[in-house]
């Protein structure tokens, strides 16, 4: 076979096959296709990938559907930045959204130094597994179990335990997922607006004596931050002060100044401050099991 | 009486148990081994003795590595890596280095344990991923066998055995001709492969015949097994499938053509099948928890084995078929789940 | 508008990506049947190597040229043409310049055709890219994929031969592991190199990690 | 190459010679896609498929480019055909299954660009099988490839429950374990040959 | 990147179009790559064929290729006939035939062992072998390139054909290791039996066919 | 040997061999002094709680209705002793979380006898009104469960129940109340059958005792009725043979289907202690107000069954049976297979509790020593489970928090923690923990 038959023989062949194929590609393509919108992967592609749920959806990829649809709006993804949120709504041509930034908030503050042990738990250690077997060992029934179930669950890394025992959160990081809120055996996370700034670090519903014996800085219920606030800011429900959050705008520091254990905090800059009649507390050691209590 | 005073202890249910325990049960796994050893030291001598040593020493030395390495606690205590140290060396001609034999240990605890974590979350059995890397990295060691009861063989060890590290072992065959006259250094399954002489059962059951240092003796192993399950420390249920099953296609290839294919007694005696099935197939970790999914593992053990033996190039094919089940048992376990009861009425 | 967070990587970056950040071998762990195939020995692995690296090269910058001209139904038909045509070449060339390293490699010229770092490649840069930007980048790539198999071939000629480009290390007397050579032996080398990464890597993060927690809220 | 039997090929293809471990084809697939039991299933059957349908279209292919001698042409003919034939796969799968074209994902283009689709049309032209012989070829490669799949599938599964350490984690993890496998499907080598 | 509206669909021709140009130009690039080297190409084969042939035949110096038939003798040219077996005939430099090579495979251990191997009509022996591929267990299969006492065998391997000329007199038989009784059984190699067999296998099968056909038909291959 | 103890001995597959420890299955019921103060939780029963009809400072009489059952799906609560209720608040409960509670101080002069009620002729009564005189007795099913006795006696319309079970095995280890009851209250219990018998619209009754008990047997079977209607049947001596599916299975050969009722299959299950009490209560019109509890375990001095009235704090019981000085403690409300530790000892015995345990250091101390070890995939806990489960697999689902296969493919939902898995274990993984623990999120989950 010489060269010039050779070229022209490779290159009809070739071009028979390549236009056959394209040939059969475009007819797959007219009866086989079928539409979707490019902007959901296109959009997709600049959510977080993290899936944790915190907007709502079953998912980042469900989420872009719901963007692009327009259902939703770029700011319920409280894991993204803002600029990445931003970016998203330019390109999408819509508008943002206002995001109400929200963290999750603990309402205990019985580490280990000021809130005393029953009874001692052995068991698998997980918040969980202690509050099957009479609901852990803490004397307070209603206090932080301290194994750190809501560390573990945090997908974003926000929840740390401290020496105490008690999830530390970094307002930074947390993404509102709920994650904690759901996994918490004694329900004492919740999701809270960075606008409320006026806190009750405590859930215990013992009477005050009780209460005081079981945690140095549980609610007494001595009622002196509903006296020194607002009406109906604060109440006393069943020997515990709950904040009413529809008057979160008459809440003032003034509620937290003569709390004498420091039950009720004022978070200022992220970080939980107590009056200045709260009682100070120095240990750091864990106070002993004991069972009288 | 002051009823304030003591501690209260909370426990989850049940607040009794059985008290069997993990350390309990290989430690008699280790007792049952010994016999079995001790017979192989005295076949074999010096080499036997100084094989297990080695290859114990070295499981146990990288088993502490790692603890030390992952930060766990140190598990020497639960026997388990002294058993992969025993059945490994049992697994080893007795004539192999001792430098290719701490490979081996090595491989075996790094490669077939610690890197998945440790006891119980290995899923091929360690001591066989020891000896199957020693099997593809020195195939001519591993396959050069030595006589037994050689008459100065406390005194003297094989040659081989101390072969500098790194170094290729010199020719056993003078030597093992000067041990004993007209020994062939073919094990019973080779003879029988390619040479189509089947080796007396007799010899077979008693240990007279050339092996591996602890696949010799089948009716020690059988009763260092049988007490391991009458105590329940082992599932019979394994070695009675593996052994019935291969007995069974043995049985049928033997009836189809009676020249070509060996007695099912030779299948279930020569080679490392009894081992196996004993000791190496029952290894729990790598073996299915479901009662359905035990006894198809050592059918499949089993038939892959006689398989090996009779249609590939291998001569011997247990610690392949042993490995091949290991693989499959995740799988078996997975679609081999108990009944759960009632759910016959159940509606699906 | 630029996307939040993305940047361009300068010329030497892009390069490096391939090299280092990105290395098809240990980082993406792509085009692993040739690696493991034909990494018996280091000459092996260097001349594999180096003829996909021409490959990728080639078909990169074609694919880079015509990038706004195929339409996207027939983008993976009209690369893999591109591709298949170099491999040919290469193939040739190979026949041509020594019969011992073809034989060597044997099957695996013709299948550096499927192997997925170059389709990759054709598709997440190349078809995105400027021809410049392309081609720095498949360079990057085709050496950091010869680096790696030399990474492997090396380690596995030295055990499996006791030798390296031939010469032997360690005496007549050595005993080769010939594991090495084989399948198996492929897999756990490769296995053992990531694994080194992978600690060193997390020795480094391991430092990072250190850093005390402070309480916030209950202080 | 007329005297193996189509038993021996297909014994050869799934075990001695299994393409992923014993042959180092199709590994992308097989690593990537290797974690999920339910997806590693379906996969294993895509490619076998599609390995069947490349032997087709390389028998074919093979006597058209011999009939004009143009050998030279054989691989770059393969493969266009053997890419749009899963393009076509692909197309219609999104259209009649979506769920099935979520679960394999990226995989399915992955297929067209896997070494053991090309090796299986390559080896077998190689060998010269006859037009049954690489049937069988192509099924039993993949057969194997599906094989090693479910069983590595099985393992990793097993092993996501493990407390396997941080270092191991990941591709490493599954490189050892597919060395394990491979050490012993040595075993089976010699399966299959024949007397 | 904004777009909002859904792309139209890309018509038929142009895809028809790129593809078909993309392919013709593809081919063109190969043809010339393929003639531009086939000369190195076709000389390196010969070159490598021959140095093969000249490891296993000494002395020679050049060779032709023919095809035995069953019609006879050929030389090699095109396609290889139905039945056809190729042969390679080497001299020395003064023209005399020296001795013939044919190829022999058979499935190894791990796949098909290709040798070839030197025949000498004269005797009716074979002389010599040389494996063209393999892919044997390293250390283990490959000895059969290496093992001294395994490449005796095949100094003087007894090929003789019965006296109807139609079929070997003896079928070349591997034996184990240390069994050898007879000038056609080869030696295997311990160890690497399997791989002892295969070529053992090949050659008797490749001799079988070739033989019958080559030896009424040797003074074809002499006078060339 | 499965096979043939199958043939020989009614029993079901799997299960495991506790020792029986039943030390005090030869001592007759004692009674216990009141305690000053009686805690009477509003929800002691599966369902919702009993609302209070009294208030503080109110004075109320043993047998007294305090409290009314709120719909079907609740029962009465009455008052254990003579007394004032000092108050309706939350107070600790054996779970951990603090629950509402009528206080009751107890009047020195209390007496034991119980002088609320209002006789009446039983066999006068239809199935339905039998029922809701079975409500107002405030009785629970006394095996452990406290599920309400009248709503498990109300069987649909198009279910008819060929047989009444009445489960006499107390399987779980230390526990003889229910023993010593079938002893001495034989014949409260066969009228309480009867009743029960005739709610349920059934002619025929079996009595499951496990044989390890052949004085109970004995006791029973020299008092059946002639007519043949009630049988009694010896079972195996095996853990959980008290659970009512592996009793059904033992003595009748029936399987309850999985994630069913005993009702599907024609079957009602009640415990004997139930159906004494409720021999004893229904004629009189009374309430419930005290139960038998075995207050036993290597930590007690004096143990013994004890008559308990409800309500009676933890403290009062051990004082009076004679806790030991050990300076640790466990204390288990139940038996020792499935019984719950508890963290106070203000917690009252409630209408559920059989059995207070009491365990000493020594004993776990020695436990102590157990060390935990990954799974080794022994398969004992597969060959332990009643179920048919596979706790290995669920086990190391669980270690990794995927709950959902766990009950998607693993069938989670019919563990009914019986804790034999736990009990095999080598590895001494708390198995039931880890599903119980499961099994709580998959709810919320779910809810
Ligand atoms: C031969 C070679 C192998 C590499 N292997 C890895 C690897 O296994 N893992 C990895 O993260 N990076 C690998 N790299 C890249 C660098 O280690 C990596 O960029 C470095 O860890 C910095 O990564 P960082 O940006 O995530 O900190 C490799 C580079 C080369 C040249
Ligand atoms: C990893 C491995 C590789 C082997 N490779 C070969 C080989 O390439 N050729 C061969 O003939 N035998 C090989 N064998 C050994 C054969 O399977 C078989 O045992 C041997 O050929 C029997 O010969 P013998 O009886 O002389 O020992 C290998 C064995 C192993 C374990
Ligand atoms: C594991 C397990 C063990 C049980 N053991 C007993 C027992 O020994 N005796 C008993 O009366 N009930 C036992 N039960 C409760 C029974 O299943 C059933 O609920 C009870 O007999 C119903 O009667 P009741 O409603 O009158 O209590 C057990 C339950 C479970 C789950
Ligand atoms: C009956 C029995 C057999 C065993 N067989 C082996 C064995 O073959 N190889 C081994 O390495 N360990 C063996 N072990 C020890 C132990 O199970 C093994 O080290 C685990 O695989 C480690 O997780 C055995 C243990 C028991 C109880
Ligand atoms: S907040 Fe809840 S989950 Fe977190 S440690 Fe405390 S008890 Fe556990
Ligand atoms: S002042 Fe403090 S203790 Fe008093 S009611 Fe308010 S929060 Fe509770
Ligand atoms: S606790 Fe659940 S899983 Fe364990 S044995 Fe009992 S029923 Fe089975
Ligand atoms: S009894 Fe324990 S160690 Fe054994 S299989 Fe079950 S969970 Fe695993
Ligand atoms: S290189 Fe073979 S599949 Fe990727």
């Amino acid at each position: 076979m010489d060269t010039i038959t050779g070229v022209m023989l490779a290159g009809g062949f070739m071009a028979a096959l390549g236009g056959g194929l394209a040939w059969m590609l475009a007819a797959a393509n007219k009866r086989l296709y079928v539409y979707e919108d490019p902007r959901i992967d296109q959009v997709a592609e600049l959510l977080p990938q993290s899936n944790c749920g915190a907007c709502g959806t079953a998912g980042c990829r469900n989420f872009a559907e719901n963007l692009v649809e327009g259902k939703l709006q770029p700011s319920g993804c409280t894991v993204n930045t803002p600029d990445m949120n931003a970016y998203i709504a330019g390109f999408l041509g819509v508008e943002l959204g206002a995001a109400d930034k929200r963290v999750a908030r603990l309402a205990c503050a019985g580490g280990r130094h000021v809130a005393r042990l029953r009874a001692h738990y052995d068991g698998l250690e997980t918040c969980r597994a202690a509050a099957t077997v009479a609901g852990g060992g803490k004397a307070c029934a209603w206090g932080c179990l301290g194994l750190g179930d809501c560390e573990t669950v945090c997908d974003f890394a926000a929840i740390t335990m401290d020496q105490f025992g008690l999830p530390v959160v970094d307002a930074a990081k947390c993404t509102a997922c709920g994650d904690c809120v759901e996994v918490c055996p004694k329900d004492l996370f919740s999701l809270q607006s960075v606008t409320h700034k006026l806190w009750v670090a405590c859930k215990n519903r013992a009477d005050g004596d009780t209460a005081e014996l079981q945690c140095e800085v549980a609610c007494t219920a001595c009622g002196r931050c509903v006296a020194d606030s607002a009406e109906g800011v604060v109440k006393l429900d069943r020997e515990l002060a709950v904040i009413d959050y529809a008057l979160n705008g008459l809440a003032t520091r003034q509620a937290i100044e003569r709390c004498p254990t420091g039950a009720i905090v004022w978070f200022e800059d992220d970080h939980a401050e107590k009056g200045r009649a709260a009682k100070k507390i120095v240990r750091i050691a864990p106070l002993p099991v004991a069972s009288e209590v | 009486m002051n009823l304030h005073s003591p501690r209260i202890e909370l426990r989850t249910s049940p607040h009794v148990v059985k008290g069997l325990s993990v350390e309990r049960i290989m430690f008699n796994v280790v007792l049952a081994l010994l016999p079995i050893a001790a017979f192989s030291i005295w076949q074999y001598g010096l080499s036997a003795l100084a094989l297990l040593l080695t290859v114990i020493a070295t499981c146990l030395l990288s088993e502490r590595l790692f603890n030390y390495w992952s930060g766990e606690p140190n598990t020497l205590s639960d026997w388990s890596a002294a058993i992969t140290g025993l059945l490994l060396a049992l697994t080893l001609p007795p004539s192999f280095p001792l430098w290719m034999a701490a490979v081996a240990g090595c491989v075996a605890i790094a490669l077939g344990k610690a890197m998945f974590g440790g006891i119980g979350h290995n899923v091929f059995n360690p001591a066989l991923v020891g000896r199957a890397f020693v099997q593809a990295a020195f195939p001519v060691s591993i396959s050069t066998w030595a006589p037994a009861y050689a008459s100065h063989r406390f005194t003297e060890f094989i040659p081989t055995t101390l072969t500098l590290p790194l170094m290729t072992p010199a020719d056993i065959g003078p030597w093992a001709k000067q041990a004993l006259d007209g020994f062939t250094g073919a094990t019973p399954l080779a003879r029988w492969k390619f040479e189509h002489v089947a080796t007396a059962p007799y010899d077979l059951l008693t240990g007279a015949a050339t092996a591996s240092a602890g696949e010799t003796s089948a009716i020690l192993i059988l009763l260092c097994g049988a007490y391991l399950a009458a105590c329940r420390f082992m599932d019979w249920r394994i070695p009675v499938a593996v052994l019935g099953s291969a007995a069974l296609i043995a049985w049928l290839f033997q009836l189809w053509n009676p020249v070509r294919f060996p007695d099912p007694s030779f299948v279930l005696l020569s080679g490392g099948l009894m081992l196996g099935a004993v000791f190496m197939a029952t290894d729990m970790a790598t073996s299915p928890v479901t009662p359905k999914g035990v006894w198809i593992y050592g059918a499949v053990i089993g038939v892959v084995t006689v398989m090996i033996r009779y249609f590939g190039g291998l001569t011997e094919g247990v610690m392949y078929a042993i490995l091949i089940g290991n693989a499959l048992a995740p799988l078996i376990d997975q679609y081999c789940q108990p009944k759960v009861f009632g759910s016959a009425g159940r509606k699906t | 508008m630029a996307i939040p967070g993305q940047k361009q990587l300068t010329h030497l970056e892009e390069f490096m990506e391939g090299i280092w950040k990105q290395n098809p071998v240990f980082v993406m762990v792509l085009g692993m049947c040739p690696t493991l195939a034909v990494s018996v020995s280091a000459v092996n692995s260097l001349s594999m190597g180096l003829a996909t690296a021409f490959v990728l090269v080639c078909s990169t910058l074609l694919v880079s040229l015509i990038r706004k001209l195929v339409p996207k139904e027939v983008r993976i038909a009209t690369y893999i043409v591109i591709i298949a045509t170099f491999v040919t070449v290469v193939d040739y060339l190979i026949q041509a310049i020594s019969l011992t390293v073809y034989e060597a490699l044997g099957a695996f010229i013709q299948l550096i055709v499927v192997n997925c770092i170059i389709l990759g490649r054709a598709e997440a840069h190349a078809s995105k890219n400027p021809p410049l930007r392309t081609v720095i980048n498949a360079l990057g790539m085709g050496i950091g994929f010869t680096i790696g198999l030399f990474a492997l071939g090396s380690v596995r000629e030295i055990l499996g031969a006791g030798k390296l480009f031939g010469i032997p290390l360690f005496g007549p007397d050595f005993q080769p592991w010939v594991v090495m050579v084989l399948p198996p032996g492929g897999f756990f080398v490769l296995g053992a190199w990531l694994l080194l990464f992978n600690w060193l890597d997390s020795r480094k993060s391991g430092v990072a990690r250190g850093e005390p927690v402070e309480g916030r809220v209950h202080g | 190459m007329d005297d193996i039997s189509v038993g021996q090929i297909f014994v050869s293809a799934v075990l001695a010679n299994n393409f992923v471990l014993a042959m180092f084809l199709g590994l992308c697939p097989f690593l990537g896609v290797s974690g999920k039991l339910n997806t590693a299933a379906p996969m294993g059957a895509a490619t076998t498929f599609v390995m069947l349908v490349a032997s087709l279209c390389a028998f074919g292919l093979n006597w058209l480019v011999v009939h004009f001698q143009l050998e030279f042409l054989r691989l770059i003919s393969y493969i266009v055909v053997i890419a749009s034939a899963v393009q076509l796969v692909e197309m219609a799968l999104k259209k009649y299954s979506p769920a099935l074209f979520r679960a394999l994902g990226i995989y399915l283009p992955l297929i067209t660009t896997n070494c053991a689709v090309l090796g299986v049309a390559l080896f077998q032209t190689a060998r010269e099988y006859s037009f049954l012989q690489a049937l069988t070829f192509a099924a039993g490669a993949g057969t194997g490839f599906t094989l090693a799949l479910v069983l590595m599938a099985g393992l990793r599964e097993r092993l996501n429950l493990a407390k396997v350490p941080n270092v191991v984690q990941g591709t490493a993890l599954s490189l050892m374990l597919a060395g394990t496998l491979s050490l012993a499907f040595m075993g089976f080598a010699g399966l299959g040959a024949g007397e | 990147m904004n777009a909002t509206a859904a792309p139209a669909l890309t018509s038929s021709k142009a895809m028809i179009l790129t593809l078909g140009l993309v392919a013709t130009l593809c081919g063109i690039l190969i043809v010339s790559a393929y003639q531009g080297t086939l000369a190195a190409v076709t000389a390196n084969k010969r070159i490598a064929l021959e140095r093969a042939v000249f490891k296993v035949i000494p002395g020679a110096t050049g060779m032709k290729e023919f095809v035995a038939t069953t019609s006879g003798i050929v030389p090699a040219s095109g396609a290889l006939p139905a039945g056809g077996v190729k042969v390679y005939a080497a001299y020395d430099q003064s023209g005399t035939l020296r001795g013939i090579a044919a190829e022999a495979a058979a499935t190894g251990y791990a796949d098909l062992v290709r040798v070839l191997y030197a025949y000498d009509p004269a005797r009716q022996v074979i002389t010599g072998i040389g494996v063209i591929s393999m892919r044997e267990t390293p250390g283990i299969g490959d000895k059969i390139q290496t093992d001294a006492a395994f490449l005796k065998n095949f100094q003087a391997l007894d090929v003789s054909l019965a006296p109807d000329m139609k079929a070997l007199a003896n079928a070349v038989k591997t034996v184990k290791h240390g069994a050898k009784q007879h000038p056609w059984e080869i030696d295997a190699i311990s160890g690497a039996t399997v791989t002892s067999k295969a070529v053992g296998k090949g050659i008797n099968d490749s001799a079988r066919r070739l033989l019958p056909l080559l030896l009424p038909n040797l003074e074809k291959l002499k006078g060339a | 040997m499965n096979i043939f103890s199958f043939i020989k001995r009614k029993t079901f597959a799997r299960g495991v061999h506790p020792a029986g420890n039943k030390s005090t299955a030869g001592m007759p019921i004692r009674r216990l002094p009141f305690a000053p103060r009686m805690t009477l939780p509003l929800a002691q029963h599966i369902g919702k709680p009993a609302v209070p009809t009294v208030s503080a400072g109110q004075e109320v009489v043993r047998g007294q209705l305090i409290a009314r059952a709120d719909g079907f799906m609740s029962v009465p609560l009455h008052a254990s002793v003579d007394g004032v209720v000092e108050a309706i608040e939350l107070r600790p409960s054996a779970r951990g979380p603090w629950a509402e509670s009528i206080v009751i101080r107890t009047y020195e002069a209390s007496t034991q006898a119980v002088r609320w009620g209002q006789p009446r002729d039983m066999d006068t009564l239809a199935p339905e009104e039998i029922i809701r005189a079975v409500q107002a007795t405030g009785m629970v099913g006394l095996g452990g469960a406290a599920f309400p006795s009248h709503v498990k006696l109300t069987v649909p319309k198009d279910r008819p129940i060929h047989t009444l079970v009445v489960n006499g095995c107390e399987c779980e280890p230390y526990l003889t109340c229910d023993h010593r009851m079938m002893m001495e209250m034989t014949d409260a219990m066969l009228t309480g059958i009867r009743y029960a018998m005739r709610a349920v619209g059934t002619p025929r009754a079996v009595i499951g005792v496990e044989d390890n008990k052949p004085d109970a047997v004995e006791a029973i079977r020299a008092k059946l009725p002639a007519d043949g209607s009630i049988a009694v049947v010896a079972v195996e001596t095996k853990y959980p043979q008290g659970a009512e599916k592996m009793l059904i299975k033992s003595a009748l050969g029936l399987d309850v289907p999985a994630g069913g009722l005993p009702s599907q299959i024609g079957v009602v299950v009640n415990n004997v202690g139930t159906l004494a009490m409720l021999g004893r209560l229904l004629p009189a019109g009374q309430g419930l107000t005290e139960r038998v509890v075995t207050v036993t375990g290597p930590g007690i001095d004096r143990p013994g069954d004890y008559w308990v009235p409800i309500g009676t704090p933890m403290r009062h019981v051990l004082e009076w049976a004679g806790a030991k000085a050990v300076t640790e403690r466990e204390i288990i409300l139940g038996g020792p297979m499935m019984g719950q530790a508890v963290a106070s000892l203000d917690v009252p015995v409630t209408k559920g509790v059989s059995g207070i345990l009491v365990f000493d250091r020594r004993d776990i101390e020695a436990e102590d020593q157990r060390r935990a070890y990954p799974c080794i995939k022994c398969g004992e806990c597969v060959n332990a489970c009643p179920m048919g489960l596979n706790p290995s697999m669920l086990g190391m689902l669980a270690a990794s928090r995927e709950y959902d296969s766990m009950a998607a493919s693993y069938h989670l939902g019919d563990c009914f923690e019986c804790g034999c898995c736990t009990y095999v274990c080598p590895s001494h993984i708390p198995l039931v923990q880890q599903f119980r623990v499961a099994k709580g999120i998959l709810r919320e989950k779910a809810a």
